[in-house]
């Protein structure tokens, strides 16, 4: 959503921009991504006036006899858990948690990794040293130890969580983008732009990060997935959300174990954060496209 | 599926020339993808090569003659360019309507092409023997050794010094000739049967054009190769064409014999550009006049004393240096207000170099001052900026130094913004008149470098450089690909703009006539070191080193009555800048010949 | 050359130092008591006190820290508190399935990821392109610990092409390694395919072309070592998000690796072990990334090490 | 008896084993296995909680109840073929009150005289413990002990040799020497463990297996899927949640599954030293809150309800003892009661692995429809341990993953460290920090009880002292878990044995294989 309310103020300051984002609605994919993000944007806004119960009502009838969850049908769309919790209404409820932990705190993630990275990248000596000699220090850091110890220190909330997926999910995208701009800062047009008298930043802005788009993008969206899974893993070790708040990453990992026995309720959270992740890279892949100079033009 | 190829579709036109022929290009049509629809590039071009034959086409800058070589090869950058009606025939098999697979086995076999811009048609991350080995290996079963025995003897052919070293070297450690050079030898080590290639002596200087030249003429007699050979160089059209084609506009205005060609051209388009053909030595007798030479400010600009550049060589297992490249060694030159000094030299003597250093692009070692001011290796934000805005570099690959994803136009307009000149309407404003003065059109500005052809990003870097209207600027082969009228074109801009501005030039060419046509003063470069500095009087009328000699004699001259048989091929060891760790080069001594004319003795 | 990888070896050894100090507040800082955990719960205060003092839980902080070095410089990383085993000889034990393991799943994840992402860079933009994406995405949305099951159903317990986990020969590899590969190739294809498609329409690719070089080769040799530069940043990574990953598919597969010990060690705060594995699994990210930095100048000859 | 022996089996384990040091071990994974390797002088009859003697042929014990005289088995040997005597057994008991030792079980041996000057590193031999002739130990106690025969049949006083010990020093533990019906073979970190037959052991027609492999590091789960293939024989962890009611379900597994009582309670604590469960309306309007019947549903059925501390089958539970009913609202009326009808926010610790959190999140369901807004705290087991052991940390623990299952069958086990005064300190594990010195006084009493002939009323004392905790109610218990274990075909041996209720979770001493008969 934060993407095209950017692409809508800007259409009119930039021509430019605005012909890329009108070819961007004339594509097909795109237009899905677009739907996809707003349907799960629109679910965690709208949450209580969407979902049809209470995401965290333990019904009676949730559960058969044997304590068993139930299947999806009628009552319940997409069955119930395994306390008898209506999955439907805890998917809705629980986009919220995902959409902070994977759109935000991996955004967040993304930025600091970027920012590190081509800064490593490009300024070399001591810079470089520094962060990148971080960033192993961050990789090697033994997170889990870490959230456990916050998770036994505070009051658990999403905000830790946050707090530690943006700490720890860096380096990553640090490490890509420093591989690829110290190779981009060695081309011949760069060495152009300094001959030019261009200052640090704008070559940093204006002619390096347009080519690590590919990357910062891949790494990215794929972060998404993977920081919702760790939202999961750290509610699991205490310092996340807190049962029975849902997010789609603690719903997999509470009934993963099930999942012979109770596939949907490891299916549709891991659907809705496909979903979630695949709609951003959509459309970041169709912005791609639509922004490189070698694909436009028509016949 | 007869076994017998069938009958070209189009018959030869020209009966003189009895022979085979080997390529028919009939009605072709390229077209390219703009956000506006389709436009065609190539409009209708026909035409018939024979075995043995050499057609040389000239042009218009941007007026296809890529395209057309590309088409041919079945390499347009699809989806985005694509031939769109006409037929290529290979003996009898149509080119357009092959499968890749096919089009796969005739290239590199039988059709060999040599590209327009050595620097990015060069893998960057594979060594230049991998390179030239893998066109070897590709049609022909030998041994890796073989191969790579091949790949030597190329390297040799082209006279590139010391071939072993460069085998293993990256396409960013050779200058840009060199890398010509590896181009060229990539596509005659499989001796094909058909040779295009595009501008492909650009990057070299005369005397090892004479000789690239050469090797082309022994290998059509060889093997019958046919060639066509893409240039804007008159005076290479006359040396070697049979037949020529001039084309405008995706059109072809003309296609003769070479001789009648020359003689009386028919077509208005390419009297005029005959009719812009420098010629070697008409300016003689006439002093160069300096319209700022008399004003207090004709202050020196540049001075550059005892600069000296060199490359470290790593090799071994533990990647140690083992050599150096004295790529510049020990240059003093001073540059004056509205002055051009024309530097010229051999491919890879470190012309280029020399350019960098003073852009503080590469270490350097040795005294540069701009306006007055040294310029200092470790500098300081604002510092740098300021002399930078009086000292500017047209870099010698024009493609490779702009930014591929930006727009032209932002990148002509990116000095102003960066120095904080212009903005808004007026940047634009700017931009379109640079545009206008090189000769493109300001519509042109919301394209991407890659939408234009060799020349035209020539003049985008050319117009990207004056952009800031600096002191001086290192033209480093700025108008090579340029066709002779557009050239001109650009040469009185940069005139008048020294004439208006006192600008200064360092000018780096390796092409004669334009090297006497607009410098002052002349230096005359070998292996690292200036061995003759001269005003041009005294380098164009009385040259006094061997290799200015050398240098005069090699210059093609633009009337096929004059061909040379034989071109005068230096023989024997290729001289190299290479010297192991250790070992030092022996600097010139240099000897006034008078009026400042100093020449080097050994 | 020389000088750098001296000068790296060094700043390592300030990592691993800086690695070992902060795992330690961190152990010092979590509320749980090793003393206790060892005691059990029917041990009386008496008990306790005793093997606090023993194990020297009662120092000030920085005296259990300096401790804790001097016996790590002479290589003695300490006695695990509830297993009572040299923790040296309990990851040395370990250790080689660990590594069997990651190079398993580095084999896979390359050969199904750089596929997948070459693939899609060619057929970019078709339903072969989409649906690989969607795959790369399952693969990285996928809890491990499902992939691993599902695996292991289909392929061992249905088809019975696979043991259902252990550890011993070439065949207990393939699926751990697989579930393992899964995940990572669900990055590398995708970042495979984004350089490639860079790549593919440099002016080189035109010339490798030109000169009649068969398709592979062209893919092979032109385009993927100028697209390898971000994959080998990759592999680095790679090592440290397997350290992290690895507990889940060694319980699944009955992998005996050091993640199991990890996990174990943390929920019962064996600090020997916990320092120990985070030590050696620290030692194994900086060297991967090392060895990547090491590489890039390799791949690519722009790249100068400094 | 007319059983072949032979065969071998396959248990599966998802941890590693920790260590086989009698005097260390102490998890219910290497419980049974130490029991396997080790004998004390008095052990328990296979599949119940009746005592009976092992290395002592014969005990007798003095008027007053404070000193046993224990005549040893001659004849028994040692896995390195060296035989048994006196002198170990005093060398054993010396060994594991050591404070060096740090063995966790040495507060078990208090009451014997001398124990104090050990413990406080006095000496190193214990006063109370002599050598009468190499087949006589006498034991004096400092005060009667009504459990003591129970401590001398825990795995803590199993019988080590001297030389073996001292040969392997802090490494005994991975080299285990003892008199057990089974030998360690290999031990392989990480992988496995091989026992084998002791062909010396003393008991005749004991072990019937020839060997038993130990996998370990088995997701369970898969365990259970190797099971149903054939691969593996017992799923040491059980049978997981997430399979049992499949298998349960199944008919072809119908007759492999055996279900048994354990000694276990799960129940939630609540500090009676934090606000708001210093009143005791709140503790009880809490025990009324909780819907056990759901919580039992949740965990499909693996347990029954509980309303006392005592699990069902220990000596001294009151079968007539109905406890708090389910009543929402009488627990509504009582918080009112207690000025609390607005109810109030609180935290509630848990063990975070499954199903504990699931419990939880049902106990924090039920706790709201009274109007108690709980907070889970769903962390690893050390930290759940650490915050019960502070006074003013958590006001509410589940028990679950954690609870209290009972080093032997005697209800003061149930007492002292989680119900007394004792575990009401910081590090303890009386995490409700109930502190009764008159239930504490009585509990003295009944432990004092040594004549066996007074069995019924010391039981009657516990009883009691049970009964009147529930009255301050600390604790809410919920339910006592049912155990169920899965074997494969080829194994037989009467049920009891795999569900023993003090070789947790198999004896394997008496588990035989079907395809050697
Ligand atoms: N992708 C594209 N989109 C739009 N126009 C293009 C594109 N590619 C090439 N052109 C245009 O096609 C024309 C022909 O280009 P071509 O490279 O063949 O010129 P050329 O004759 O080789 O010129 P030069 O001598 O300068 O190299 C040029 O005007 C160029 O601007
Ligand atoms: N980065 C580098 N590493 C090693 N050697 C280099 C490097 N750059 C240039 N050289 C070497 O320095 C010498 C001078 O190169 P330079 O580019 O200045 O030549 P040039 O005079 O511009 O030639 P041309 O006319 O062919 O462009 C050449 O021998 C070249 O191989
Ligand atoms: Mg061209
Ligand atoms: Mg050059």
């Amino acid at each position: 959503m934060s993407v095209v309310e950017i692409a809508v103020t800007q259409a009119p300051a930039q021509e430019v921009e605005k012909g890329a984002f009108a070819r961007l609605l004339t594509r097909k994919l795109a237009l899905f991504a677009l739907v996809l993000i707003a349907v799960i944007v629109g679910a965690a806004l709208f949450a209580p006036w969407v979902a049809p119960f209470d995401p965290n009502e333990q019904f009676f009838e949730g559960l058969t006899l044997e304590g068993a969850p139930l299947p999806p049908g009628a009552t319940f769309w997409l069955g119930t858990d395994l306390l008898g919790r209506d999955l439907l209404s805890r998917l809705i409820y629980g986009a919220q948690t995902s959409l902070i932990i994977g759109v935000v705190a991996n955004g967040v993630a993304a930025l600091v990794g970027a920012s590190v990275g081509i800064l490593a990248g490009f300024f070399r000596g001591w810079v470089e040293t520094v962060l990148m000699r971080f960033t192993d220090l961050m990789m090697a850091f033994p997170a889990l130890l870490l959230a456990i110890t916050l998770a036994a220190l505070f009051r658990p909330s999403l905000w830790i969580v946050a707090m530690v997926i943006a700490m720890v999910n860096w380096v990553q995208m640090a490490r890509v983008v420093y591989t690829e701009t110290r190779s981009l800062s060695e081309r011949e047009f760069i060495t152009a732009e300094r001959s030019m008298g261009a200052g640090t930043f704008r070559i940093l802005f204006r002619h390096i990060l347009p080519h690590l788009l590919s990357s910062i993008l891949v790494f990215g969206t794929l972060g998404i997935s993977t920081t919702v899974l760790l939202e999961a893993t750290l509610s699991y070790l205490g310092i996340g959300v807190q049962p029975p708040t849902p997010s789609w990453g603690n719903i997999i990992y509470e009934n993963q174990t099930y999942f012979t026995s109770a596939p949907w309720l490891v299916f549709f959270p891991g659907l809705a954060i496909i979903a979630l992740a695949l709609g951003f890279n959509l459309l970041g892949d169709a912005l791609r496209e639509v922004l490189d100079p070698t694909q436009k033009g028509r016949h | 599926m007869s076994t017998l190829p069938p009958e070209p579709a189009v018959p030869s036109s020209l009966s003189e020339r009895s022979s085979r022929v080997v390529l028919g290009v009939s009605g072709l049509q390229t077209a390219v993808a703009t956000p506006q629809g389709r436009k065609i590039v190539v409009d209708g071009l026909s035409f018939d090569l024979h075995e043995g034959e050499t057609i040389c086409v000239a042009g218009e800058s941007g007026s296809g003659k890529s395209m057309t070589a590309l088409s041919i090869m079945g390499l347009l950058p699809e989806p985005m360019a694509k031939v769109v009606g006409g037929s290529i025939h290979l003996e009898g098999r149509d080119l357009t309507t092959l499968p890749e697979a096919e089009m796969r086995t005739i290239r590199g076999s039988e059709i060999a092409m040599i590209f327009q811009e050595p620097m990015t048609s060069l893998n960057p991350v594979l060594t230049i023997g991998r390179q030239v080995r893998e066109a070897v290996l590709a049609h022909e079963p030998l041994s890796r050794r073989e191969a790579d025995a091949r790949a030597l003897e190329a390297l040799k052919a082209v006279r590139l010094s010391e071939p072993e070293r460069r085998m293993t070297q990256y396409p960013h450690e050779l200058s840009g000739g060199m890398r010509q050079r590896v181009m060229i030898a990539m596509a005659l080590a499989c001796h094909p049967k058909v040779l295009i290639a595009d501008e492909p002596t650009t990057a070299l200087d005369v005397t090892i054009q004479a000789q690239i030249l050469q090797l082309m003429r022994d290998l059509q007699k060889e093997t019958g190769t046919a060639i066509i050979l893409i240039t804007h160089d008159m005076g290479v059209v006359a040396e070697m064409a049979d037949r020529v084609i001039v084309m405008q506009h995706g059109k072809i205005v003309e296609d003769n014999l070479v001789r009648p060609l020359f003689a009386a051209p028919e077509a208005a388009y390419t009297e005029e550009l005959l009719a812009a053909v420098p010629k070697l030595g008409a300016l003689a007798g006439v002093d160069p006049v300096n319209a700022h030479a008399g004003t207090a400010a004709a202050a020196k600009v540049l001075e550059v004393d005892d600069l000296t550049v060199r490359f470290d060589l790593r090799g071994g297992v533990l990647n140690r240096v083992v050599s150096r490249v004295h790529a510049v060694e020990g240059i003093s030159f001073d540059l004056h207000r509205g002055e051009t000094l024309g530097l010229v030299g051999e491919s890879g003597c470190g012309k280029s170099t020399i350019g960098k250093a003073l852009m503080n692009l590469v270490p350097w070692e040795g005294s540069i001052r701009v306006c007055g001011e040294h310029v200092l290796r470790a500098r300081t934000a604002a510092g740098d900026r300021a002399y930078r805005r009086n000292l500017q570099m047209v870099f010698q690959d024009p493609y490779a130094s702009l930014d591929p994803r930006m727009t032209v136009g932002d990148l002509v307009g990116e000095p102003l913004v960066i120095h904080g000149l212009a903005s808004g309407q007026e940047l634009q404003d700017r931009v379109a008149g640079l545009f206008r003065r090189v000769g493109l059109t300001p519509d042109q500005m919301k394209r991407h470098p890659h939408e234009f052809s060799g020349g035209q990003r020539q003049r985008i870097c050319i117009a990207r450089a004056l952009a800031l209207s600096p002191k001086a600027i290192i033209a480093d082969e700025s108008v090579s690909a340029l066709d002779v009228s557009v050239q001109a074109q650009v040469l009185d801009l940069l005139k008048e703009l020294q004439d208006e501005l006192g600008l200064a030039y360092l000018f780096i060419s390796h092409d004669m006539t334009v090297v006497e046509q607009v410098s002052h003063r002349v230096a005359v470069m070998y292996l690292g070191q200036i061995v003759e500095i001269g005003t041009r009087r005294q380098i164009f009328e009385n040259p006094q080193h061997p290799y200015t000699r050398r240098l005069m004699s090699a210059v093609p001259i633009p009337d096929p009555a004059r061909r040379r048989a034989v071109f005068d091929v230096p023989q024997g060891e290729i001289p190299s800048p290479v010297v192991p760790i250790g070992e030092s080069v022996s600097r010139v001594r240099y000897q006034d010949v008078g009026a400042g004319h100093l020449v080097a003795v050994a | 050359m020389g000088s750098y990888v001296l000068r790296r070896a060094l700043q390592s050894l300030l990592i691993l130092l800086g690695i070992s100090f902060f795992t330690f507040v961190l152990l010092y800082l979590i509320p749980a008591d090793p003393a206790r955990q060892i005691a059990g719960r029917s041990a009386t205060t008496q008990t306790v006190e005793n093997i606090r003092e023993q194990l020297g839980l009662n120092l000030p902080f920085y005296e259990q820290y300096f401790r804790y070095l001097s016996g790590l410089v002479q290589g003695d990383l300490g006695r695990s508190y509830l297993q009572k085993t040299e923790v040296g000889e309990l990851i040395a034990s370990r250790l080689p399935a660990t590594l069997l393991l990651m190079v398993g799943a580095i084999v896979c994840e390359l050969l199904i990821g750089l596929t997948m992402g070459l693939v899609a860079a060619l057929r970019r933009n078709t339903p072969t392109d989409t649906s690989l994406m969607v795959l790369s995405f399952v693969g990285v949305s996928s809890p491990q610990f499902v992939i691993g099951i599902l695996l292991l159903y289909v392929f061992a317990v249905k088809l019975g092409w696979f043991p259902i986990g252990g550890y011993g020969t070439f065949m207990h590899m393939v699926l751990p390694s697989l579930t393992l590969g899964f995940l990572g190739a669900g990055w590398y294809s995708r970042m495979m395919r984004s350089s490639m498609i860079d790549v593919l329409r440099q002016d080189f690719i035109r010339t490798a072309r030109a000169k009649g070089l068969k398709r592979w080769q062209v893919l092979f040799g032109h385009a993927l070592p100028n697209a390898l530069l971000p994959i080998i940043a990759m592999i680095g990574i790679d090592i440290g998000l397997f350290m992290s990953g690895i507990v889940v598919v060694e319980s699944v597969f009955g992998w005996p690796g050091i993640g199991q010990l990890a996990w174990q060690a943390i929920q019962r705060v064996d600090i020997p072990i916990i320092m120990g594995v985070t030590l050696v699994s620290a030692f194994a990210i900086v060297l991967g990334n090392f060895l990547a930095d090491l590489v890039a100048p390799l791949i690519d000859p722009r790249i100068k090490l400094r | 008896d007319d059983i072949k022996q032979g065969g071998s089996m396959v248990v599966t384990y998802k941890d590693d084993v920790s260590t086989l040091d009698p005097a260390i071990g102490y998890d219910w994974q290497n419980w049974s296995m130490i029991k396997s390797l080790f004998d004390g002088l008095m052990d328990y009859e296979p599949g119940t909680t009746n005592l009976m003697k092992d290395l002592a042929e014969d005990y007798t014990i003095s008027e007053d109840g404070t000193v046993f005289t224990f005549k040893l088995r001659e004849g028994v040997k040692f896995h390195n073929g060296r035989e048994m005597t006196a002198e170990d057994v005093k060398y054993s008991l010396d060994r594991v009150t050591n404070p060096k030792t740090q063995s966790p079980g040495a507060g078990f041996f208090g009451s014997i005289k001398g124990f104090d000057a050990v413990a406080a590193g006095e000496t190193e031999s214990l006063e109370g413990v002599t050598v009468v002739d190499p087949y006589t130990v006498k034991i004096e106690l400092s005060r009667p002990d009504a459990t003591f025969l129970h401590v001398m049949a825990i795995n803590f006083s199993s019988i080590v040799p001297k030389e073996e010990v001292e040969k392997w020093g802090a490494d005994f533990g991975k080299h285990p020497v003892g008199t057990g019906a089974f030998s360690l073979e290999d031990w392989t970190l990480g992988q496995h463990l091989i026992f084998k037959r002791n062909e010396a052991y003393w008991r005749a027609g004991v072990p019937k297996l020839d060997q038993i492999t130990f996998e370990v590091g088995q997701e369970p789960v898969v365990a259970l899927l190797r099971l149903q293939r054939g691969e593996a024989d017992i799923p040491g962890d059980g049978i997981p949640p997430a399979k049992f009611l499949e298998v349960t379900q199944d008919p072809q597994y119908k007759d492999l599954i055996i279900e048994g009582g354990q000694l276990h309670t799960g129940y939630v604590t609540m500090n009676v030293k934090m606000p708001p469960f210093d009143k005791l309306e709140v503790r009880q309007a809490v025990n009324m809150a909780i819907n056990k019947d759901r919580v039992i549903r949740i965990i499909n059925g693996r347990a029954v309800a509980a309303n006392q501390p005592l699990p069902p089958s220990m000596p001294g539970y009151d079968t007539a003892y109905e406890g708090y009913k389910y009543d929402p609202e009488g627990a509504k009326t009582l918080l009112a009661k207690a000025g609390l009808g607005d109810g109030f926010e609180t935290e509630l610790y848990v063990y975070n692995t499954d199903p504990n959190p699931r419990i939880a999140q049902s106990i924090q369901a039920d706790l709201a429809a009274i109007g108690i807004k709980v907070e889970i705290k769903a962390l690893a087991q050390a930290n759940v341990i650490a915050a019960g052991g502070e006074a003013d940390q958590a006001p509410m623990i589940w028990s679950g993953g954690m609870a209290w299952i009972a080093d032997f069958p005697d209800p003061s086990n149930f007492y002292g460290p989680i119900l007394g005064c004792s575990g009401a300190v910081q590090g303890g594990w009386n995490w409700s920090w109930y502190c009764n010195e008159d239930l504490d006084k009585l509990a003295t009493e009944a432990d004092s009880i040594t004549d066996p002939a007074k069995k019924a009323e010391r039981e009657e004392l516990w009883r009691k002292i049970f009964i009147s905790v529930m009255d301050d109610a600390p604790w809410a218990p919920v339910f006592h878990e049912q155990r169920f274990t899965m074997r494969s075909e080829r194994l037989g041996g009467p049920d009891a044995i795999f569900v023993d209720p003090v070789h947790i979770p198999v004896n394997y001493d008496y588990v035989w294989a079907k395809d050697v008969q």
